[in-house]
């Protein structure tokens, strides 16, 4: 059988040791409705590799809209369940951004929200319940060129999964994080959720939710998550453009997204969301961490857009780094030598 | 020369430890073969430290029985060593930290050596009193000063000229002591040849720097871990070095997280290794499962440390074998591979790689903490040639007839029980990894009918493995008319083979078989050896019997089983001597 | 009256579950013994959705194998379960959902029952369609319509009047079709006797239910869970019932923390209890481990799934047995018992806390899916009188002799093999609980004596178990002159009997011993039934055959393996025909 | 065998539903100089329970010395270990609370930190690395009259706990809650913990910790939790205050501690720490969140000081208030008639 090595692209270091984000330039513009797709998006592609981005404007593949990504499994979602919503503005996301589906790898959990990879055209991995980010940021790690995406349900991410969130946050991994918040647990029929509202009645708390409810943003802001957003299925152009932007960003993108779940949970619900949502004002500084925290907090509304970014070195640019730092040393790579020196 | 058996006693942080490291190297390069034994308490400061090495012109088996001498820094060791000292040997001892113990054994020879204050004389500072230490040991083993001042040198030159020198004063200071004062002959008066060539061609190291170095020449280039005793320092080695080699190394938060990072970094196409111990693999269990279901090559080490739970730490114990076997709610194939020295330590990560590449496949290295720890001087591994396997990978152009219509099927039904594998960025190749029962393609499938398809799919793979493995699944050694088997797994192995050898002298003709594979087993050639034995003992350092249970639940055998769950290993006087009662007529 | 066995099949989300539960409530009102079986697709909407029936005047020991009568929804269910219909068996379907299927075998009966329009009809909205397959069915069966007016009034009552008014217009309008139109006789002539006095003194209920029911009457006062299916029920069930007798509950946010909790209760005294499924138990390892090496009372219901890994959440197997007796790294003892019927669900569940308050251990009471949603009608437990056992606490008027002086011994070694356990807040109690080893005070203690001695403490304990339930470990059936004996365990313990009481009709002998033990085996009970029979087979539903495994790593029997691993239950007729196979001489 | 049934006070529901807290009389008087113990703070148990502030007063016992906590084992700590320091405070603040040693419930995980429990006289469980809040909110929801105390390192609450830190600030047990953070490994030699700062260099970060540091305050600001505070282990006093006031706490009282290594750390020393740590100002308000996390946030001090206490109902008001309305539904506690509606 063939001794054949791992294959060199996976592991090799970058050209250059600059951080991602000062090598590449930023759109400024923020998308705007996600019809606008086609020629002069196509080659944005996220990779941060420059020849990358030479193969993809070379290969010239007509730009594709957002229906091009679905992979032809119907969803098995109930009808009017939030989660369509949030998968169609990924799409929106997926094609302004022009993304081949080829290079897309979904890391998805268990719930309803966990379907959502075999959905989606691209390398999907369906994982267990929780444990998006550490098997996303394996994939980070150890290879380039490709975008990952997570996506969790709010159990998913914040109750079972809730360890794995201020580490990732921390090493700020070059990927989409998507929690699909329903405020319930969707697949096991209605218990609630670390985001359920105090009192609520499901069939785990007869008695009403005792817990406080969290807050996403807040947690994420005190982990310094370098982008922090939050969009309603609902408003999906606004959606949208927070999964185009989320999909830009380089370093660890979190979106949280408002999409309920009309089976089992009937306090968030999308009249309870369209009364109390509210678009961040349009003067509104992401740069202003305290400010973030403090609309965050923010006791009558929920507000929705980009709370928070910051552009920083990602956990890929930390390997490069590291990678092309050692790689100077002295007998690098060099196991023979390595060897020689047990003696 | 004669075989000699030394050990080191102190206090946690009395410098112990590195005594015994620096005489260990001195006395590999000065041409001895090694062995050694070493116990850490497990908190940082106090509690009994102990090194044990043993060496010989002769390649050694094992760590040894009884002491020819005991080194004690101070009274507590004096206490828990003394009676461990063969008969007629030597104890060295620390006057100013002991007292002069009226009860030593009239037929142990004691003689003080103020090592306190031979170094404080020397250098002004007694820190350096364990490297005394090593200059009156080398003095007894007959190791040149020169060879030891070579090892010194290099084990301190990255704290400085200074320091280098006090230790050098230190050192000769020993030296100069036994040569001078030490009414004791040299333990070894044969001349040691420190032959050049020989030397070079050999390698001195740990259990846990071979499994490293096996990671990083199976191709490894993803590691991902959570700090364990006795487990670290792999972890800690590839830190270093895997950027070094293109890889890719995270500190996670916690064993979820690791093996999660490796199952990522695995479905990338990256080859993926995990080093951890008992509570780590506890944490594991639910992601294996992951591993075996979604058929992805992934290699776990587990140095195994005395339980259950917390245990002791940093003791060492066989506990973890039928975890490792069968520790998954649900029936998740995996493979279980144990290796028996420094040396397999790097031969099996290499082979535990190849598998889990080519059967995509879950693969468990059960090593342990006397392992980890062990130090021996082995034949230099043999990079030139190594087969080093990569799973077999999906393109466009490996395509088949079904794919063109219907597209990709990651988990394709074949004749060779493997599926290739597209890795993401290959055009046309994604799928869908999960969990839940599947199809072909990876889409969710509860029928019955394909739950049994799949079902068959990942356990074939066992009985595929057991005859790719063939014979180099095991080590068998048959005296001609051994009727008395002994089958043996891990770090045992030497210990064993030299009860076994001690037996022969003793004209008890006993058998030996010790699988490297442990799931599967290699079913048939020890159903072949059970047959052709009398009586089979299995020989564990666990309370259970865990190879003994698990090769009952397979074959149709009944052995008697020798067990020791005490945290320290055998020696093979212990085997030796439940041998002769089982052989006694 | 004959033994009849009915399915229901529709899409998920049609009511397919409902509809069988109020006629299951209903059949056993009306007297009928019953038995059911049922399964879910694992998406929230769509998918197949079936309900299983089997009726009948006498004990009901299985599901039933193949259908009298069959009601399909639509025309998925059709395809699906036609081919289930035995000979001579009749299927009703609604022509507007299905097509007139030119292909129905000819040995079958269909009857076009148009459920759609004949609600509509009736409430002017088809959403009560299944509730008129309910009419049509009980009519059939025999089953009073006042009988099921009194289910369906309890079963909506909650809903307003409106819901009930509209779903009795609907059930009325079924089973006037029955009476009306339907050209087939009723199923069942035989007139019921709704006997009162015998219904009073019976239970209809889930395996889920007397679990939780048990663990009421256990006393266990703390729960703590994370919803997985099919568990949740149970904690759904202990949310409600709980505060109402004192106790408490938490939702947690994982089932780490799940069993942490129920430790930190069962440390201060309280009778705690978890369940969970095969994913939750991998992640409870670490923590079992822990329970077993402090010492502490808890018990962990694990409800079995088809596995492994997220594998088919909705389905059954038996697939976490070596998990259970096995599945910790380091050697840990756990009692492992499973129950075989809705009655030992509670049962077992009351032994389980017994035998772990008493013996300070983790019990795992292994359930599985199929019978966490089977309804029987069982015997009414009894309360009175129910044995219900707590563990020896420590007080002062219990200190011994050494206590006086060093204080209290949390871990003294006793000649019963038990500690007596002081609960935080006694005066004078306070101890260390640690996983490390440790001495009697709990304090930390790596010497080899006391790992083993404490080995010897924790391990004699099931020794001590197996001797306490003596032949309550087991069921053991054995006709005269029976010389091929079956051993199964769990869920499946009805079916087997069943089989071989069919066999004997037959006239071959067959004997059945079933343990409800399994860590630690019954083993003298178990190796005279092996010695007593020529060959055993050992009835599994799963891939690998665990218990056969568990058996031969114990006892030196070779048995033969029925092993189904398809996500359904087995059948009697099924179990039958292997037995033939291997009978035939 | 005995068949007695579990003991009726571990589940009995307290006479009021009113919060705990408001039944309490809180001291006001901050806790000043440890010494001031004896006679007037003997009484002052944290048993919410009116009756068990009874019994106490009634027996009588001397007030308890700071080193009458002391078990008698030794501790296994290197000389100068900021865990020695941690310790005497948490000494001072059970001897200023009158604490019985017979109700003091400590629970440690695995670390040098996790040897704490066997150092004090009390009833203690050294549980899992990382299990700590798990196990403690499983005593406190279970149990009354008792103090529960956890005790984690920075990696047992930080990185393998993490996931747990949230949950129990929304559930609010009352209980204390102490990380010692050295921002190390310790009892594992010497790896980076999540709080190590970026760039450090250690036996598993040869090239310098690339992650972020995680700051533990700013995370449980995020989450809710209803006391945080932050000490230093050689500002002893303030320490023993801060300790003092969280035993007091009603509530989730977490106190972050910083508790140098002096083995493995060469950057966080009691040095380092003297010249970043400042106390929070006198007029501080700690019941404004979104100014905790300004000071939080501060990127040049360390500051220390109780941050934020806010009184909010606890774990165990809401389950004794959920077991009291449940009790008096029909037939409650009546398992016969719960059997026959079976039927
Ligand atoms: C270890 C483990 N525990 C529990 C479960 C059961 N489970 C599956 S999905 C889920 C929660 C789903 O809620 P959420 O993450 O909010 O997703 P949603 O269904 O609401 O989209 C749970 C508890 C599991 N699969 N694995
Ligand atoms: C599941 C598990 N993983 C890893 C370990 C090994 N371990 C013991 S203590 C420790 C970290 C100690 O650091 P910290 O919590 O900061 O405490 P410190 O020693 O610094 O006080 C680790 C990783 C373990 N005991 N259990
Ligand atoms: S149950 Fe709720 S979350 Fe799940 S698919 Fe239906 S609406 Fe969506
Ligand atoms: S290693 Fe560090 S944390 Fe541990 S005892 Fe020593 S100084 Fe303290
Ligand atoms: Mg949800
Ligand atoms: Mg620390």
């Amino acid at each position: 059988m063939s001794t054949k090595r791992i294959r060199e692209n996976q592991y090799e270091a970058l050209p250059s040791d600059k951080p991602e984000r000062l090598k590449r330039k930023r759109n400024e513009k923020t998308a705007t409705t996600p019809q606008k797709t086609g020629e002069t998006l196509r080659a944005k592609t996220r990779s941060g590799k420059k020849d990358a981005d030479a193969k993809a404007a070379e290969a010239a593949t007509p730009g594709l809209l957002p229906k091009d990504y679905k992979s032809g499994v119907k969803p098995v979602w109930c009808p009017g369940c939030g989660h369509y919503g949030s998968l169609s503005a990924f799409f929106k996301g997926l094609s302004e951004n022009g993304i081949d589906p080829k290079d897309l790898v979904i890391i998805s959990g268990i719930g309803c929200s966990g379907r959502f990879s075999h959905f989606v055209k691209g390398y999907g991995f369906h994982v267990l319940h929780g444990r998006v980010l550490p098997v996303a940021q394996g994939i980070c790690a150890s290879t380039r060129g490709l975008l990952v995406c997570g996506v969790s349900g709010d159990g998913d991410a914040l109750a079972i999964g809730g360890g794995h969130l201020p580490h990732a946050a921390r090493r700020n991994p070059n990927m989409v994080y998507m929690i699909l918040d329903n405020s319930i647990y969707g697949l096991t029929k209605g218990q609630f959720s670390p985001t359920t509202r105090q009192d609520t009645v499901t069939t785990t708390s007869p008695f009403g939710v005792t817990e406080k409810r969290l807050d996403p943003l807040s947690l994420l802001l005190g982990y310094d998550a370098s982008f922090v957003a939050r969009g309603f299925s609902a408003n999906n152009n606004q959606l949208a453009t927070i999964m185009t932007e989320a999909i830009r960003h380089p370093g660890f993108a979190v979106v949280h997204v408002l999409s309920p779940c009309v089976t089992f949970n009937r306090q968030v619900t999308y009249d309870f969301l369209h009364a109390n949502c509210k678009e961040l004002p349009p003067d509104y500084d992401p740069s202003n961490k305290v400010n973030a925290f403090t609309y965050a907090q923010d006791p009558d509304k929920i507000y929705t857009g980009i709370f928070y970014r910051e552009n920083r070195p990602t956990l890929q640019n930390y390997h490069d780094n590291a990678i092309q730092c050692a790689r100077k040393t002295a007998h690098a790579g060099d196991l023979e030598h390595l060897l020689s020196t047990f003696k | 020369m004669k075989d000699l058996t030394l050990r080191i006693g102190g206090e946690g942080g009395e410098g112990v430890i590195s005594c015994g490291e620096i005489l260990t190297r001195s006395a590999a390069r000065a041409g001895f073969h090694i062995f050694t034994f070493r116990t850490y308490p497990a908190e940082i400061r106090g509690g009994l430290a102990m090194f044990q090495l043993r060496v010989n012109a002769k390649p050694v088996l094992a760590a040894g029985h009884r002491q020819d001498l005991l080194v004690a820094f101070n009274q507590e060791a004096l206490n828990a060593y003394m009676q461990d000292v063969r008969q007629g040997g030597k104890i060295l001892y620390d006057p100013d930290q002991c007292d002069e113990n009226p009860e030593f054994r009239k037929s142990l020879k004691t003689f003080p050596v103020p090592l306190t204050r031979i170094c404080k004389k020397a250098t002004d500072s007694v820190r350096g009193k364990n490297v005394t230490a090593v200059g009156v040991m080398a003095n007894l083993l007959g190791i040149p000063l020169e060879v030891v001042i070579g090892t010194l040198k290099e084990q301190f030159q990255k704290k400085g000229e200074k320091i280098v020198g006090m230790n050098i004063l230190a050192l000769v200071a020993g030296f100069q002591f036994a040569t001078e004062e030490l009414s004791l002959k040299r333990l070894n008066s044969a001349p040691v040849h420190a032959d050049r060539e020989r030397r070079e061609d050999r390698l001195i190291l740990s259990g846990n720097q071979a499994v490293a170095l096996g990671a990083l020449a199976a191709g490894v280039r993803f590691c991902a871990g959570y700090p364990i005793t006795p487990a670290t320092p792999i972890f800690e080695f590839l830190a270093r070095q895997l950027p070094r080699f293109g890889g890719h190394i995270i500190q996670v938060e916690d064993e979820i997280a690791a093996i999660g990072a490796c199952i990522g970094a695995s479905y990338a196409g990256v080859k993926s290794l995990t080093p951890t111990s008992g509570p780590g693999m506890a944490l594991m269990g639910e992601f294996i499962g992951l591993v075996s279901m979604a058929e992805l090559p992934l290699v776990i080490v587990d140095v195994q440390r005395s339980g259950p739970s917390t245990g002791m730490p940093t003791k060492s114990e066989q506990g973890d074998l039928s975890y490792a076997a069968l520790g998954t709610p649900g029936e998740a194939p995996r493979v279980v591979l144990a290796p028996s020295g420094v040396e397999e330590c790097f031969t099996l990560t290499v082979l535990a790689t190849n598998l889990a590449e080519r059967y995509q496949i879950p693969v468990i290295l059960l090593s342990d903490a006397s392992l980890a720890y062990r130090t021996e001087s082995v034949q230099k591994f043999k990079l030139k040639g190594l087969d080093v396997w990569r799973r077999e990978e999906w393109h466009e152009k490996n395509r088949h007839e079904s794919d063109e219509e219907e597209g990709y099927q990651r988990y394709a039904l074949t004749k060779t029980g493997i599926s290739p594998v597209a890795i993401p960025g290959t055009e046309h190749g994604y799928y869908q990894a999960t969990g839940l029962e599947h199809d072909e393609f990876g889409h969710p499938n509860y029928s019955p009918s394909y739950h049994l398809a799949m079902y068959h799919k990942r356990f074939d793979k066992l009985e595929r493995i057991e005859n790719e493995l063939g014979k180099s699944a095991y080590d068998t050694y048959c005296p001609e008319g051994s009727r008395i088997g002994i089958i043996s797994w891990g770090s045992t192995k030497g210990t064993v083979r030299e009860a076994v050898l001690l037996a022969e002298e003793r004209d008890l003709k006993i058998a030996h078989f010790h699988p490297i594979l442990l799931n599967p087993l290699p079913k048939v050639a020890l159903k072949e050896f059970a047959d052709r034995m009398d009586r089979l003992i299995v020989v564990e350092e666990n309370f259970t019997g865990q190879l003994a249970h698990l090769i009952r639940s397979q074959l149709d055998v009944e052995p008697m089983v020798l067990n020791k769950a005490q945290g320290i290993p055998f020696t093979s006087r212990e085997i030796l001597s439940f041998i002769k009662k089982v052989a006694k007529p």
